[in-house]
């Protein structure tokens, strides 16, 4: 069965927490692990936070979209924003690299999905947004299927 | 869910207890306080519990090396007293232990800092 | 500050909880009392799962859309579907009644829905679906707004 | 949040004890294991006890009263013996309380349905 859901949002750093609520309630049904669930909360979190500070600047200004889809035991996200884009990928996914270290950014926000999820692209073009496909396989617990 | 903190000058001390999330939005509430409050007493080294934070994402990394960094240009030391499972997990990702200390708890972390 | 979010997923039963969690986790820097937050929970869950009963028949496919916009202390929700709309508004609205006796539905949707809410209004064209308009003013704590 | 359903045969009472949350999508899975056991099993009354569940809908109230008219065409009754606050609300929107009578504990309702 395939189940899915969209979610868009006003830009503003309030709607982190949201985001991760909303996207973790949606996937409860496939009775993750606490890891697994945490490592899905943190990789939204990283996502929208980029979204916001980096996309659209930290104006407020713009949606930050996500798509969920469950499909058997596995997790596809896509996390997206309308903003500025990035212009050179392969640097952005570098450890520590950081354009905004002025707002104390660690620079491991793409280090950590590419850590917590199985497999993570990035679609991005400048001047017209980005957008992150992340997917996971979680170990249903079957046992507490009924 | 937001972040609960709690800040406590100690012998020079500046504890850091943080309880919840610590994102983006909340890491710059955690900011605004902790620059407030060195701006206002004298703070030698800083302590963080974070045994009690449930979330973490690398915006917390980032006001933890920020506050780890003006501590040290100051001479001081930052060390950690406790962590959860989640939170252990990302300052081993980003090498964080190597350069802030983990030890066992609050007091022994005080002894350690040479204060108490 | 005005703060909004678009929420559409699957029409299937599975997505109920998942719609009060996500609607609830979104109003909750409103900081509502606990009442206000079961109202609008059990408001969005009357919503929601009318669309997929009565909406979609119970056939799964479709789209729930759920709409929010938080403004000062008000919130504005929209919960729609594209399924089949109603005939009769004012029949729909009267306490008791309802299309689907034998699958023991109690009638009592709407009117719970306007009486847990400060207006409730609905637009609905036979074939093409259905929109419930509804808004609650919350009594936010000020002295907990940080 | 789904629903745990807790159901014993008291003295051929039907106990039903619900934790969680009772939506349409629980409603159904509550109907179908009362059905079962009812076929099963002589069942002369039911008691609901509520005091656990945390959220309930419409689609609550349809499956309890189609359980109330279940039991009463079969010449028995149903009693509540605990609710919750949110619960409350809706059983009195609805006038629930007219046909189905609400008692302090279990062992009272038990007592009350000339059991115990
Ligand atoms: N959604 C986005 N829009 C524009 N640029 C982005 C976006 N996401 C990431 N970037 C760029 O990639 C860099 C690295 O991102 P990341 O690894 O998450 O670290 P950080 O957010 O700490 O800077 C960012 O500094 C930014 O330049
Ligand atoms: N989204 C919808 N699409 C089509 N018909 C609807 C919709 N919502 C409500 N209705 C109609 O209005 C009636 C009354 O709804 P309601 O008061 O919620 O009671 P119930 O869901 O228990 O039938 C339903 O029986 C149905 O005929």
């Amino acid at each position: 069965m395939k189940n899915e859901m969209s979610l868009s949002f006003t830009a503003i750093s309030e709607n982190e927490s949201f985001a991760r609520v909303a996207v973790a309630a949606f996937i409860a049904r496939l009775d993750p692990t606490l890891d697994e669930l945490t490592e899905i909360k943190t990789v939204v979190s990283e996502a929208v936070t980029n979204c916001i500070i980096h996309g659209y600047n930290n104006t407020g200004n713009g949606q930050v979209r996500i798509h969920v889809v469950l499909d058997e035991g596995t997790v596809a996200l896509e996390i997206h924003d309308d903003g500025i884009g990035i212009k050179d990928v392969a640097q952005a996914k570098q450890p520590l690299f950081t354009t905004k270290p002025e707002l104390e950014r660690s620079g491991m926000g793409f280090t950590i999905m590419e850590n917590f999820m199985d497999h993570v692209r990035i679609e991005t073009e400048v001047g017209k947004g980005t957008t992150v496909f992340m997917t996971k396989e979680v170990s249903q617990n079957r046992a507490a299927c009924k | 869910m937001s972040l609960k903190m709690d800040l406590e000058v100690k012998y020079g001390v500046l504890c850091i207890r943080l309880e919840g999330e610590l994102d983006h939005h909340t890491a710059d509430q955690l900011r605004t306080r902790v620059n407030q409050l060195m701006d206002e007493e004298m703070i030698q080294h800083i302590l963080l519990n974070l045994g009690n934070l449930s979330f973490m994402d690398s915006s917390g990394l980032g006001v933890i090396l920020g506050r780890y960094k003006q501590i040290t240009s100051l001479g001081g030391e930052m060390v950690v007293c406790a962590i959860s499972p989640a939170v252990r997990r990302l300052f081993e990702l980003s090498g964080m232990f190597k350069i802030i200390r983990l030890e066992t708890d609050e007091s022994d972390a005080l002894h350690r800092l040479g204060v108490a």
